[in-house]
């Protein structure tokens, strides 16, 4: 314990000198917004944030389907996260989570909708959908029979591949990397999301999965 | 198309293409890497005599290869590089006959001769540099190429050596390079200049100058086996035979000492050395080292160990004829850079030949050795008059002439050094000759092996006969012309104190 | 020919062709060996793609969605960016072939993927010229990273992989920090467009204590170098040649864009402390290392020892930037080069004896000639000595040192060079003798062999390259302008 | 003083509330959750500050960082709270050994 003694102070001094870096910051600042606002037009969305997700910053998110992809990599090499309960059936789980899952389903459809012109997006359907995923597996839900590996793979690949796709397309149409014609922007935004929130979703749930489960380490 | 430059790159590659070959070559292809070696072997030595008759035609051999934007590697033939590569080029033919048949039978050879032909690449490498950059590549490829040499047996006493060889030289080498660099900072060129480069050179620079001179030499002087840096080169000998004639008559000792009279003469200029004031400490740490050498060497009982003593000694007679300072003893030094060659590998291959062929190793065990190999004892006894310095073998005529140059550069002091010197000498190498020949021989030799009627194989008694021979013939022929004499005069006439 | 081919935005391609890659064997997992073989050539071939583009035109620029900066993300190719591209396409092609032979079964289904998702973060983090779009980058790498090392799944193996994650995100957070406030002082996340706009305040010092510790911090400099030998170390050898030869790369050329740029006016006591910290380095990383009686721990350390190297440039900068910079670039590479080597070497023994002891390593070289080959030229790049790409960086920065009166810097210089021929010929000099215990030895393939081998004969073939590799470095004046020789 | 401000001023606090009980705490999920913490400093000062445009509409660029952003801290957590999983498992203890630790 002794050598946190001097650990708070020396903690503080910084803490204190970023405190009035970010105080001598100027009070009114515009970043990039008015940027945004004039290009919201072209962009094919209305929601701003989701105009720099996809469309003005659409890299960043590209490497982001990867990152999160990697994750479930990385855990599904050690093995997987098991969620497993011994209990039998729990009644009011059980019937809790009938209820909800379709209504969570609903919600995540219903957030990517709304993200192109309000709070909302993929990112956020998808956290709802991998939500409803999760509970699912809780109440000892599992994968469907009929779900083959390799579907389940697709369905997590979803989002990077049609990343991946467009960033092909575009760069043979337009020469550039997720360059979308601005007619079809809005129409190009939706699938990506689309795609993306499959992903997100799945990928969330298939954290969850752990060695034993048929979902995973199918390979011979 | 002018071939000219083409030729020193032939050198090189024909010592360093064949051993890449040999690395690749199955343990049991004798056939194909004996061919491979002589081939390399005459070839360098057909390459070396073209340009010492082209050189001393006057064309110049020159190839460059830009290292860095403002450095280029150089190689260069010379009057003093050739002196040196023909040194190596007929030592490595007479040492890779005799290695062929020393090694006959015993395991690890394609690795053996691979690191042999590597280690006379850097040997070639170093004497036909042109500049301090080329000449520091291939004194520290020189390193890593004898170390796997030294450590050939693989035992526990093969690696001390070889550790305690590495410690010294890479020591030393780091020495170098901070030299070199503090020097190109200093100048902007490394390029070796008959005269010294440094000459112009401003006052301002002359403490500076001093610390370079100083890591210069001490970064070589630990190959040269001066004193106190010669700790490793005793230790060495525990690899096997051919290795050791070939570290202390041509490759490693020698790139130091070769190395000195570059830096002496073609860097900082003798006279201007002289000026700084480097040169007498120079000197006198060669007589302590040639005294101290001779000292030790007497006594040894392990007859190569005593060998190698002597190295230390005689080696430091060309850093003296360097640090004397004067157009004779110059030539005194540069002479004996062929000579102690010659003798040197003769006395290390008839050690090769008592150990393999009768299994003795001590002095002790030598008594009467002379009757049962009277030419391999013969070939000694050459060597080591030579060594003592007597004529008319080609020791005498470096005496000689470091003699007379000291004498010339109004240095008496040296006198008493080579006389001392010779004394020594004499004290460890005429009760060996003595016992050779006059005393009774054992029963029997520790552990013999027969070669029918000759005294041991071919392969083992010719390389340190032709040796003998030469060393012999350079003594008694030293008027001919293209004889080490003529030459070493040549160079001294051509590149140091003509203007 | 020329013309269609100098038309393909090369640099992307070096982004996508990798994901799509890794795509291909997290989807199809029987196909990973062939899409990972067929990736990295194509990597390569990329490179020496974007390569000609960059001498024909220059620097290339790609603004992602055609917006530009500072709405839009901008990529950027210049000398340096292409040279640490090519670097790791090299080494990466090298580590391929040795994976081939490496893995197999489950272990080949989970490197793959892993593998080309990092080469391709690598990738973007070279051409990105957005510290937001590095930060992701970086978190691509520090992920795949992690979780290549956590691979043999052992204790050793966990432990150092948990504390190099904890680590690595605590440096990306540090950096994010630095970003956030770089973005809200200057309203750009652009490289170019803040190196202009920044000038000396309180928050532009917050930025760059936070950034340079995070980054610090992932690139290992003594005295925050703790995580690296037990992760790099316990991981499989092919993934502790990645992590030693590129990932810590990564960072260092992070950080060193922002000196070279938003931090370029700034910062002259930091230098200093970097140079005193890559001092220590050497020092210190190389007297561990040399303690160390496992191989691929000395490894590991010699790597702390040689990031100091990098370090040394900082402080020397001031007097020389082009040709320090271009040493440090090329040490960086020379190093990469050789501790691929090397760990893939240390690989190969120990998957030969089962062990790696280096005192109880038995007759390798007789046993593993070409394995102890390529150490031993690896070690050669690594301690400096002629002829080797380490020579080349280490005299032009020795030159720097010298004139410049700084003989502490080139006293450390030479006594790190004196380290590394201690631990590298400790390891030679066990090599050469036999070992008390004898044990079974395991196959080794030739294509591990030859794969260590030819990374290290590159290590020794980049010290004859040095005029046109450092003319390529130059293009697009990464270092700012070239300053005349007296 | 305004809002903006106070926020980004909490925003530090995390962070360094964080990095100090990253620091103290042995247990490997408590220093999980402090990089979280952390990482939520960092984000709040992005948002907050974003805030300052003095219009309705804040920047969206720092929100669509921070959406990447939480996207990544989540990725990371998953691997990070999976591989203390494992290695508890291994060891029996979720620490890592007292005897490699940071020398901090």
């Amino acid at each position: 314990m002794e050598r946190n003694r001097w650990l708070l102070p020396l903690l503080l001094t910084p803490a204190m000198g970023l405190g009035y870096s970010v105080l001598s910051l100027p009070e009114h600042a515009q970043g990039l917004q008015h940027l945004v606002a004039d290009k919201m037009e072209v962009s094919g969305v209305s929601n701003p944030v989701t105009a720099v997700l996809l469309n003005f910053r659409g890299y960043d998110t590209l490497l982001e389907m990867f990152v999160l992809l990697l994750a479930l990599l990385g855990v599904w090499s050690l093995g997987g996260l098991s969620l497993r309960r011994e209990a039998a059936s729990d009644l009011v789980l059980d019937t809790m989570v009938r209820f909800l899952v379709p209504v969570l389903i609903l919600a995540a459809a219903y957030l990517l909708w709304v993200g192109a012109h309000a709070p909302g997006g993929a990112f956020q359907a998808g956290a709802v959908l991998g939500a409803a995923g999760v509970l699912s597996l809780l109440s000892g839900w599992r994968c469907h029979l009929g779900l083959a590996p390799l579907p389940l793979r697709l369905a997590l690949a979803a989002g990077p591949v049609a990343f991946l796709a467009m960033s092909g397309c575009t760069l043979l149409i337009a020469g550039r990397l997720l360059q979308y014609p601005p007619a079809q922007a809005g129409i190009l935004i939706l699938i990506l999301e689309t795609a993306a929130t499959v992903s997100i979703g799945v990928t969330l749930t298939a954290l969850f999965l752990d060695k034993q489960h048929p979902g995973n380490k199918d390979q011979t | 198309m002018n071939l000219d430059p083409w030729v020193p790159i032939l050198v090189i590659a024909s010592s360093l293409l064949p051993g890449l070959i040999i690395f690749s070559l199955a343990e049991n292809s004798v056939r194909l890497r004996t061919g491979l070696n002589l081939t390399g072997a005459l070839l360098n030595l057909v390459l070396v005599g073209w340009m010492l008759w082209g050189v001393y035609l006057g064309h110049r051999y020159e190839a460059r290869l830009a290292l860095l934007p403002d450095l280029e590697l150089v190689l260069l033939a010379d009057t003093l590089s050739l002196l040196f590569i023909t040194l190596s080029a007929v030592l490595w033919l007479v040492t890779t006959v005799y290695a062929i048949g020393y090694l006959k039978g015993s395991p690890h050879r394609s690795r053996f001769f691979g690191f042999f032909s590597l280690c006379v690449t850097s040997t070639a490498g170093v004497s036909l540099a042109g500049n301090l950059i080329t000449f520091l590549l291939f004194y520290e490829l020189l390193t890593l190429a004898t170390y796997p040499l030294i450590m050939h047996h693989g035992t526990e006493v093969a690696r001390r050596a070889g550790r305690s060889y590495l410690v010294y030289t890479i020591f030393g080498g780091a020495l170098l390079l901070l030299g070199t660099v503090w020097l190109y900072t200093l100048t902007g060129t490394l390029e070796f200049t008959p005269r010294g480069l440094l000459n112009g050179m401003g006052e301002e620079h002359r403490p500076a100058l001093r610390a370079i001179f100083a890591l210069l030499i001490a970064g070589l002087g630990v190959k040269a086996a001066l004193v106190p840096l010669h700790g490793w080169l005793p230790q060495a000998m525990v690899a096997p035979a051919p290795v050791s004639a070939l570290l202390h008559a041509v490759a490693v000792v020698k790139a130091g000492a070769f190395g000195i009279v570059r830096i002496v003469y073609e860097v900082f200029g003798v006279e201007f050395a002289a000026g700084l004031g480097v040169t007498a400490p120079l000197a006198w740490l060669a007589a302590t080292t040639i005294i101290y050498g001779s000292l030790r060497a007497l006594f040894q009982d392990d007859l190569k160990r005593m060998l190698a003593f002597s190295t230390v000694s005689q080696v430091s007679y060309i850093t003296l004829g360097v640090a004397i300072v004067g157009p004779v003893a110059t030539i005194g030094g540069m002479v004996h850079l062929v000579h102690q060659g010659f003798m040197k590998i003769t006395l290390f291959l008839c050690a090769g030949n008592l150990a393999e062929t009768l299994g003795v190793h001590k002095i002790s065990e030598m008594n009467g050795v002379g009757r049962r190999m009277p030419w391999t004892m013969a070939a000694f006894t050459v060597g080591a008059f030579g060594m003592i310095g007597a004529p008319p073998v080609a020791g005498f005529i470096s005496k000689w002439y470091l003699g007379l140059g000291a004498l010339e550069a109004g240095q008496g002091w040296v006198i008493f050094v080579l006389a001392g010197s010779s004394l020594l000498t004499a004290s460890y190498f005429l009760p060996v000759l003595h016992a050779v020949w006059f005393r009774e021989p054992p029963v029997c030799w520790p552990k013999e092996h027969h070669f029918g009627l000759r005294e041991t194989a071919w392969a083992l008694l010719l390389p340190p006969l032709a040796t003998a021979v030469m060393a012999l013939g350079a003594g008694l022929l030293a008027a001919m012309p293209f004889s080490p004499l003529n030459w070493a005069k040549l160079i001294a006439a051509r590149e140091f104190y003509l203007p | 020919m020329v013309g269609v081919f100098g038309d393909i935005p090369w640099a992307v391609v070096l982004i996508l062709l990798p994901l799509t890659g890794g795509m291909i064997c997290f989807l199809w997992p029987g196909m990973a060996k062939l899409a990972g073989a067929v990736t990295a050539i194509a990597v390569s071939l990329s490179v020496a793609g974007l390569g000609c583009q960059l001498l024909a035109h220059g620097v290339y620029h790609h603004a992602v969605g055609g917006w530009g900066a500072p709405l839009g993300i901008d990529l950027t190719a210049d000398g340096l960016s292409l040279l640490m591209l090519a670097t790791t396409a090299l080494v990466g092609l090298g580590i391929t072939v040795y994976s081939l032979a490496y893995f197999h079964g489950e272990d080949m289904v989970r490197f793959w993927p892993l593998w080309l998702f990092l080469l391709a973060a690598l990738n973007a983090l070279f051409l990105a010229a957005d510290i937001f779009n590095l930060y992701v980058t970086l978190e691509l790498i520090g992920l795949a990273a992690v979780a290549l090392a956590a691979m043999p799944g052992g204790r050793d193996a966990l432990s150092g992989a948990m504390r190099y994650l904890l680590t690595t995100l605590l440096g990306s957070l540090a950096y994010l920090f630095g970003v956030a406030l770089l973005y809200h002082g200057f309203g750009s996340a652009d490289i170019a467009i803040l190196a202009v706009r920044v000038e000396s305040s309180a928050v532009v010092w917050a930025a760059l204590g936070l950034m340079g510790a995070g980054l610090l911090l992932k690139t290992a400099l003594f005295p925050l170098h703790f995580w690296l030998p037990p992760a790099h170390a316990s991981a499989p050898a092919p993934v502790s040649a990645l992590l030693s030869a590129l990932v810590v790369k990564a960072s260092f050329y992070i950080l060193l864009r922002l000196w070279l740029t938003i931090f370029n006016s700034l910062a002259g006591e930091v230098d200093e402390l970097f140079g005193l910290l890559g001092a220590a380095a050497i020092i210190w990383g190389s007297i561990q290392a040399l303690r160390q009686p496992r191989l691929k721990l000395l490894v590991a350390y010699s790597t702390v020892a040689q990031i100091g190297y990098l370090f040394i440039a900082f402080p020397l900068a001031a007097g020389a930037a082009a040709s320090v910079w271009g040493a440090t670039a090329y040490l960086a590479i020379s190093h990469a080069l050789a501790k691929a080597a090397m760990f893939l070497a240390a690989g190969n023994l120990l998957h030969f004896g089962g062990h790696d002891r280096i005192i109880d390593m038995d007759r390798v070289v007789q046993r593993l000639p070409l394995t102890a080959g390529a150490f031993a030229l690896a070690g050669v790049s690594i301690m400096g000595l002629p002829p080797s790409g380490g020579f080349i960086g280490k005299w032009l920065l020795l030159e720097a040192a010298v004139i410049q009166g700084r003989w502490d810097l080139a006293a450390v210089m030479i006594l790190g060079g004196l380290l590394a021929a201690a631990y590298v010929f400790k390891v030679l000099g066990y090599a050469f003798t036999a070992a008390s215990v004898s044990h079974e030895p395991q196959f080794v393939s030739a294509r591990m062999e030859w794969s260590a081998l030819l990374l290290a004969s590159g290590a020794i073939l980049l010290g004859f390259l040095a005029p046109s590799v450092l003319s390529l470095v130059d293009i697009g004046s990464p270092f700012g302008i070239m300053e005349v020789r007296p | 003083m305004n809002t903006a401000f106070f926020y980004a001023l909490v925003g530090v606090g995390l962070f360094f509330l964080g990095l100090y009980a990253l620091i103290v705490h042995a247990h490997l999920l408590r220093k999980i959750l402090a990089l979280n913490v952390m990482g939520c400093g960092v984000f709040l000062v992005l948002v907050a500050l974003a805030r300052r445009t003095g219009e309705a509409q804040p920047d969206a660029v720092p929100h669509a960082m921070v959406i990447t952003g939480i996207v990544v801290a989540f990725s990371a957590t998953a691997l990070a709270l999976t591989l203390m999983v494992k290695l508890t498992a291994a060891t029996g203890r979720a620490e890592l050994q007292s005897d490699e630790r940071d020398p901090h």
